[in-house]
């Protein structure tokens, strides 16, 4: 025989104020599985909560129910307060008559009373139908995987390792670094790109608990969180890394000569490079598109050379497969091509580059050893102009939104222009300047004044050749005036943009992407660094642009919540999910048609006690199961149900008033 | 439509290569020249298979676990009986090798009152839809008629058509014949009969029975296909076809003209759906 | 078909069946099963925002619209309820991605088949109210329990004692 | 044998008869018959859109409903403003079947609009429908050594979905024609840049600063004359180069040449065939730069470097 015990509470005058409470509680009085019923001013205080455990104890309770607030406010309060009287949490009943009736019904005090009894006896019949129900524990493999070498990747990969949990580092180029490394310096504070991320780089190759798979991309990813399994493609370097020195005689001995994609195409690289001297790991990989070994059978030229042998043309692409916990999207992010813009004469001129370039040019390592060129005759030059929202906010040739890092990026470059070419002047035409962040403004504030670089607000209309010169014509928006400058050299800070294979990895992650192809995170503002998919997070510019500390604060909250997973050897699951009665089971297998999780699988069971013969029943996967029921409302039989939202619960609640 | 021979030729040719345990197949009865469902296990009885306008049972039903206990059977189905199968096996109730399909196209079984039984005058498709082997020739996919009860029962007012269905209910004997006569209906345990929901279906009243076939029609919504056993086997004589032909031409019209078992691997309208599907009837 | 409401003599006189009346005062009881993540939210939201809404509805909370049951309504209309009201998340806003529609299409076939054996269509009504839809909620809930008023008290298939 | 439904336009037969001369000369020579549409009227440019929608719509609708009569697939027009008034009607009225049953019964007695021509700028025919290839076959005296600059103006182009044909920033359809012919089109940048047409009556100096750039440019490229398919453009920039020489002190002499007068050249027409005496800076200068050879500037060997740079091997 059920012993329920009902607690109606007052929330001050919220419930007090316009439902009688005291008849309520008469009321509940009256149902006869009710043993106690009692009334207090604020049930979610700690008296209030003591009241309850009380009561539990000495009227041996076999089911609560708490009339006050919505049980999506205080239900986890309750279910405590069940557990610390050593009751199952999920015997609780919530009546939700603040919200459903003493905040709806104000002008109707009778009515509202009412209604708030027939809550109770609602509750109370559910809560008879109650079952104990147990937390899930799912076990989680220890590892994670992070997909991305740029210093978002770094980040999380070496945070997590740095907690002892393993972690896989997969990039897809033959280094790690990422766009950082193609920075020169960086601002606001002007420190030197490659000096703090080289010594991370080396981290990630020495950490004792990173695998680091360069020149590799992930293919598939199935399971559920804590319990996923990845497949991994090794891209064939035609290099034995094991064996391989890295001693460079084979790039230097490499007669093909490539457009070097790390210094932007500027300069040249050899078939079988490193992307750059400070590359992790610092072995060369073949580009097979180009080596005339690979492409026409001669040549091999590296091969003689390699004192290891370490050149095995023969080699293929590896799959490997990995079982992991938790995943970290980390692809960072691309640059617009700013072709549509033809009356700059984009593509005709060899003059006008893009900002990435310009950066490429300013670097110590870069190809033209730190000192800005104009591509077409190689001179230094002195009137550079720098056009920002090159296809930034820009509905009719590129995206509409803000790049967020070109205002501040835009600001360095004339900053450094002026350190290597004391006798340039730098223009910026800009729509607005966006410099929000610490440092920030006064950054901006110091290419305005130290480097007297030139801010005219507007937009460029034309650029056009007036001999070696290029004409910049644009509107100076605060004269009112069209202004023209004679520029040596012009840069445009083109739009940041996803990864183009964004949206690929997304579907084989199983995780959603927006318009634009940024990866979509599960709230905009209260999970940011999750996926709407347990388990799978994102740092960095694959989920929108982000200059370099708000990247690495997003890497580090990913690693801080793949280790929150990881605490414990296993997972806690709430235990409202499907379980399936297979005696009743007749293994029409239609719940695993509706499943939106591919929670269900079939079982083989003997026909009948002690049977040989074996029939096919279905099966719930408590890992992957999120309990929305949709299986037990297509099972005929009646084989499923739902926990903590049965069809006896249901049904007792609808007969109850 | 007499194919007397033909099965009897093919039964025992499927008995003679043991290609089979059991044959399900029709008799003639002693006393009236109506038939009755026929399961032989010996070569010796086949003379007295028979197949004519007068074979109007739905022999798919015998395919049940409990009955065939997962033998090896040769079955005769008609046009509608194998659309049922077809769900049979979708559903994965049969092993498709464990059965020899005696497929037939059908010209159509006769009433009681010796004429053409309605669902056979209204039938979609009388060949078999899934066969091993098929009998007669083709007639091909006919269109789809809405149910002439159903558009009569239309025109009445709702207060008569509540009046009408409580007269059905309350001459309801919760007997279940209906439920042990439909092929589709194959649970381990009907829900029911289960102790959970028995309390709530109720007792042998004109509510118990409204809720027990309005239950059982939701659950055959999409999966009927109108080979009218349930109706042949109601001691009572209830229209229960009504229900059935009503869920079935709101599925036809709202879901892109479903219609049961008629493709392999379709489980019935509930189980899929179209972003497109009405909406308008939600506030 | 159906015969609209008429008032006579301070008496409610059902559309359904005019044989059957109720006093003017007579209050139906609605049964409100609603989703957790839309709609009960939503619910949550009109009382949060102190909007007032008829206080005929029992409100039940499930995970999902493909929870529901057809014979929950129906159960509902043979015991409790003068009428029922179901509500989900939107289309496309499922919170287990595809629920709804999959409940859409049941609640069309068993509004048709309850509507066929006698049911008056407004009895049993479906609603998407998303969890900032803290208004519509009342609307909505203010429109069923007009509708069913109208229709008067349920008298058929209810079981005395279960 | 090609037909083309033929539009003038006002201008072809007062200040720019040289354009539309040459042009049925070379029309002919392509065995184009050019049948202008009876009764034209004008295409409300400039004025008629300032004032009514409705107006402005109805007098384009009027000509395209005549032109409609005389069953032929294509509409040439001469001149670019024409052309953009006609073909954004089209557009609008086809986009508005209801705006254009209304104006069609109320204003336009000489029949129904059907909206089934094809309406193209001569010069668009000249590129999409006769060919690159069949122009060149027809040369008869290359004009290699002539250097010259492409200015197609504001309209020829723009707006891209309405004229749907090249480039509305940098155009190359009348730079290809004119090398097909032998001469050498120069990178231009001021192609498309607005010559301050509309006010070449109201206020001129805004014309002479605009129009001045373009010339400025122009002779910038290094091109011997300019070419043009828009008599406005040819106004603007012949009619005014002298004030604008007084104005900016330099000197350009740019003769402003018709691309179909360089084409009839280039055809064998004879010079006086040209009308070259309407021209206000006399052309004949620039003319004898045919047949002159041009030095291979060093820009072509980089480019052949640029296909290198894909691959190479030392």
């Amino acid at each position: 025989m059920a012993r329920v015990g009902v607690f109606v509470c007052f929330c001050g005058a919220n419930i007090a104020g316009f439902v009688d409470v005291p008849a309520v509680v008469q009321e509940a009085k009256k149902i006869k599985e009710v043993k106690v019923a009692i009334e207090y001013k604020y049930m979610c205080s700690d008296p209030g909560q003591q009241m309850i455990r009380d009561a539990i104890v000495q009227n041996r309770l076999t089911s609560v129910v708490v009339a006050a607030c919505s049980p999506r406010m205080h239900e986890k309060t309750f279910r405590k307060a069940l557990s610390d009287a050593g009751m199952n949490p999920y015997m609780l009943e919530v009546a939700n008559i603040r919200e459903h009736s003493s905040w709806v019904h104000q002008k109707d005090k009778k009515a509202a009373t009412e209604k708030a009894s027939d809550l109770i006896r609602m509750a109370v019949a559910k809560s008879i139908a109650n079952e104990q129900l147990h937390e899930i524990s799912v076990p989680v493999t220890k590892r994670a995987l992070v997909i991305g070498g740029g210093i978002a990747g770094i980040q999380a990969a070496l945070d997590i390792a740095d907690a002892r949990i393993p972690v896989t580092l997969v990039e897809k180029s033959p280094s790690i670094g990422g766009r950082m490394a193609q920075l020169d310096e960086t601002f606001p504070t002007l420190d030197c790109s490659q000096c703090i991320l080289t010594p991370k780089m080396v981290d990630v190759a020495s950490h004792p608990y990173i695998e680091l798979i360069p020149y590799s991309e992930v293919i598939e990813l199935d399971g559920y969180v804590g319990n996923y399994k990845a497949k991994i493609k090794k891209k064939a370097s035609y290099v034995d890394f094991s064996t391989c020195t890295g001693c460079g005689t084979c790039t230097q001995k490499c007669p093909v000569k490539v457009p070097n994609e790390f210094n932007m195409n500027i300069d040249k690289r050899k078939a079988i490079y490193t992307p750059f001297p400070q590359a992790v790991p610092n072995k060369p990989v073949i580009d097979a598109e180009h080596c005339t070994m690979l492409l026409k059978g001669k040549c091999g030229i590296c091969a003689k050379f390699c004192e290891k042998g370490s050149i095995n043309f023969k080699m293929v692409d590896e799959v490997i497969e990995r079982e992991i916990g938790a995943v970290v999207i980390a692809t960072g992010y691309d640059l617009w091509d700013p072709k549509p813009y033809e009356e700059y004469g984009v593509g005709r001129y060899k003059d006008i580059i893009t900002s990435l370039e310009f950066e490429r040019m300013v670097s110590a390592s870069g190809p033209t050893n730190g000192v800005p060129v104009r591509p077409s005759d190689g001179k230094v030059p002195k009137n550079v102009v720098f056009i920002k929202c090159i296809g930034s906010r820009d509905e009719a040739k590129g995206i509409e939104y803000c790049s967020k890092i070109c205002c501040m990026y835009t600001a360095k470059h004339a900053i450094l222009l002026h350190h290597k070419v004391p006798d340039s002047h730098a223009y910026i035409f800009y729509m607005d300047i966006r410099a929000a962040g610490k440092g920030y403004e006064e950054f901006v504030k110091r290419a305005q004044v130290e480097t007297a670089a030139t801010y005219l607000r507007g937009r460029v209309s034309k650029i056009y050749k007036k001999g070696d010169k290029l004409m910049v014509r644009g509107e100076d928006a605060q004269i009112g005036q069209v202004v023209e400058v004679e520029a040596d050299l012009v840069v445009l800070a083109t739009a940041v943009i996803a990864p183009k294979d964004n949206p690929a990895l997304a579907r084989l992650l199983g995780v959603s992407y927006d318009k634009y192809g940024y990866i979509s995170e599960a709230h905009p503002k209260l999970r940011p660094v999750e996926t709407a998919k347990a388990g799978i997070f994102l740092a960095g510019c694959t989920q929108a642009p982000k200059d370099i500390p708000d990247t690495v604060a997003q890497a580090s909250a990913c690693a801080a919540k793949v280790c929150g997973l990881f605490a414990g050897d296993t997972m806690k699951k709430d235990p409202m999910i499907s379980t399936i009665n297979n005696e009743y089971c007749s293994g029409c297998q239609n719940c695993i048609k509706v499943c939106p999780y591919q929670a269900i699988v079939t079982e083989e069971i003997p026909l009948g006690y002690g049977s040989k013969e074996m029939r096919t029943v279905a099966k719930i996967n408590e890992g992957v199961c999120q309990g929305c029921g949709s299986c037990v409302a297509v099972c005929r039989s009646m084989a499923i149900n739902l926990a903590g939202f049965t069809d006896p619960q249901i049904i007792n609640e609808i007969v109850a008033i | 439509m007499e194919y007397s021979k033909q099965i009897q030729e093919i039964a025992s040719k499927l008995f003679a290569e043991n290609k089979i345990d059991y044959f399900v197949g029709y008799k003639q009865n002693s006393f009236d020249d109506s038939q009755v469902p026929f399961l032989i296990t010996d070569p010796a009885e086949i003379p007295k298979l028979v197949f004519t306008d007068q074979s109007v049972f739905n022999l798919a039903n015998y395919l049940k676990p409990d009955h065939t206990k997962r033998k090896r059977v040769g079955l005769v189905v008609k046009g509608c009986d194998s659309r049922a199968l077809n769900l049979m096996l979708t559903e994965s109730q049969v092993k498709r090798e464990n059965v020899y399909i005696i497929g037939i196209c059908c010209e159509g079984v006769l009433n009681d009152k010796g004429e053409k039984a309605q669902n056979c005058v209204e039938c979609v498709m009388p060949d078999p839809v899934v066969y091993d082997e098929m009998i007669g020739t083709p007639a091909g996919k006919r269109e789809y008629k809405v149910n002439v009860d159903i558009r009569e029962l239309a025109t009445k007012t709702l207060e008569e058509r509540a009046d009408y269905f409580e007269s059905i209910f309350e001459n309801c004997i919760r007997c279940n014949a209906c439920r042990h006569s439909c092929p589709l209906c194959y649970c381990a345990k009907c829900c029911i009969d289960q102790e959970t929901s028995t309390l709530y279906h109720g007792a042998n009243t004109s509510s118990g029975a409204m809720h027990a076939l309005m239950t059982w029609s939701l659950h055959l919504a999409g999966r009927c296909v109108d080979c009218r056993n349930c109706e042949k086997a109601c001691p009572s004589h209830l229209p229960l076809h009504l229900l059935h032909k009503q869920n079935e031409s709101v599925i036809y019209e709202n879901f892109q003209q479903h219609l049961a078992g008629m493709e392999k691997d379709d489980r019935g309208a509930f189980y899929k759906y179209n972003l497109s599907d009405p909406d308008d009837f939600i506030l | 078909m159906e015969t609209e409401v008429k008032e006579a003599q301070g008496k409610i006189v059902s559309a359904e069946n005019p044989g059957i009346t109720a006093p003017a005062d007579w209050q139906p009881v609605i049964m409100g099963i609603l989703c957790n993540w839309c709609s009960y939210a939503g619910s949550d939201l009109t009382g949060t925002s102190r909007i007032q809404y008829p206080p005929n509805i029992r409100i039940i909370r499930v995970p999902c619209s493909s929870r529901v049951d057809p014979w929950f309504i129906i159960k509902s209309l043979q015991t409790t309820a003068d009428g029922v009201l179901i509500s989900g998340c939107h289309p496309g806003d499922c919170h287990y991605i595809a629920g709804n529609y999959y409940a859409r299409r049941r609640f069309l076939v068993t509004k048709k088949l309850l509507n066929f054996i006698g049911y008056h269509e407004n009895r049993v009504q479906f609603s998407w109210v998303s969890a900032a839809e803290g208004p519509k909620f009342a609307k909505v809930v203010a429109k069923v329990t007009e509708d069913i008023k109208k229709l008067g008290p349920l008298h058929r298939y209810k079981k005395e004692n279960f | 044998m090609n037909k083309l439904t033929y539009f003038p336009g006002c201008s072809a037969h007062g200040t720019s008869e040289e354009f539309d001369h040459t042009l049925k000369l070379v029309m002919k020579s392509l065995d184009v018959q050019m049948e202008e549409i009876p009764d034209w009227n004008c295409c409300g440019a400039t004025s008629a859109h300032v004032m009514t929608e409705n107006l402005a719509l109805a007098l384009p609708m009027r000509n395209l409903v005549l032109a409609e009569k005389l069953d032929n697939k294509t509409m040439g027009i001469a001149c670019a403003s024409c052309y953009s008034r006609m073909k954004g009607t089209k557009k609008h009225l086809d986009e508005n079947p209801e705006l254009a049953r209304k104006i069609n019964s109320t204003v336009i007695d000489e029949g129904e609009y059907k909206g089934t021509i094809d309406i193209k700028s001569m010069l668009q025919y000249c590129y999409e429908t006769i060919g690159l290839e069949t122009i060149k076959s027809k040369v008869t005296k290359s004009l290699s050594g002539l250097k010259v600059a492409c200015y197609y103006g504001c309209l020829l182009t723009r707006p891209k979905d309405v004229t749907l044909f090249d480039s509305p920033e940098y155009p190359m359809s009348m730079d290809l024609l004119m090398e097909a012919l032998g001469a050498k089109a120069m990178e231009f940048d001021y192609k498309t840049e607005c010559c301050g047409a509309s006010f070449s009556i109201s206020d001129t100096e805004i014309v002479e600063s605009l129009s001045g750039k373009i010339l400025e440019v122009a002779k910038e490229s290094g091109a011997h004359l300019i070419v043009v398919a828009c008599p406005l453009c040819q106004s603007n920039l012949d009619m005014r180069q002298p004030d604008i020489e007084k104005h900016t002190g330099r000197k350009f002499d740019l003769p402003v040449m018709y691309f179909t007068q360089l084409m009839a050249l280039a055809f064998g027409y004879p010079e006086k065939e040209l009308r070259l005496p309407k021209h206000i800076v006399p052309v004949e200068a620039a003319l004898k730069h045919i047949g002159e050879a041009i030095p291979e500037p060093e820009k072509g060997k980089k480019t052949k470097k640029a296909v290198e740079a894909e691959s190479e091997v030392e």
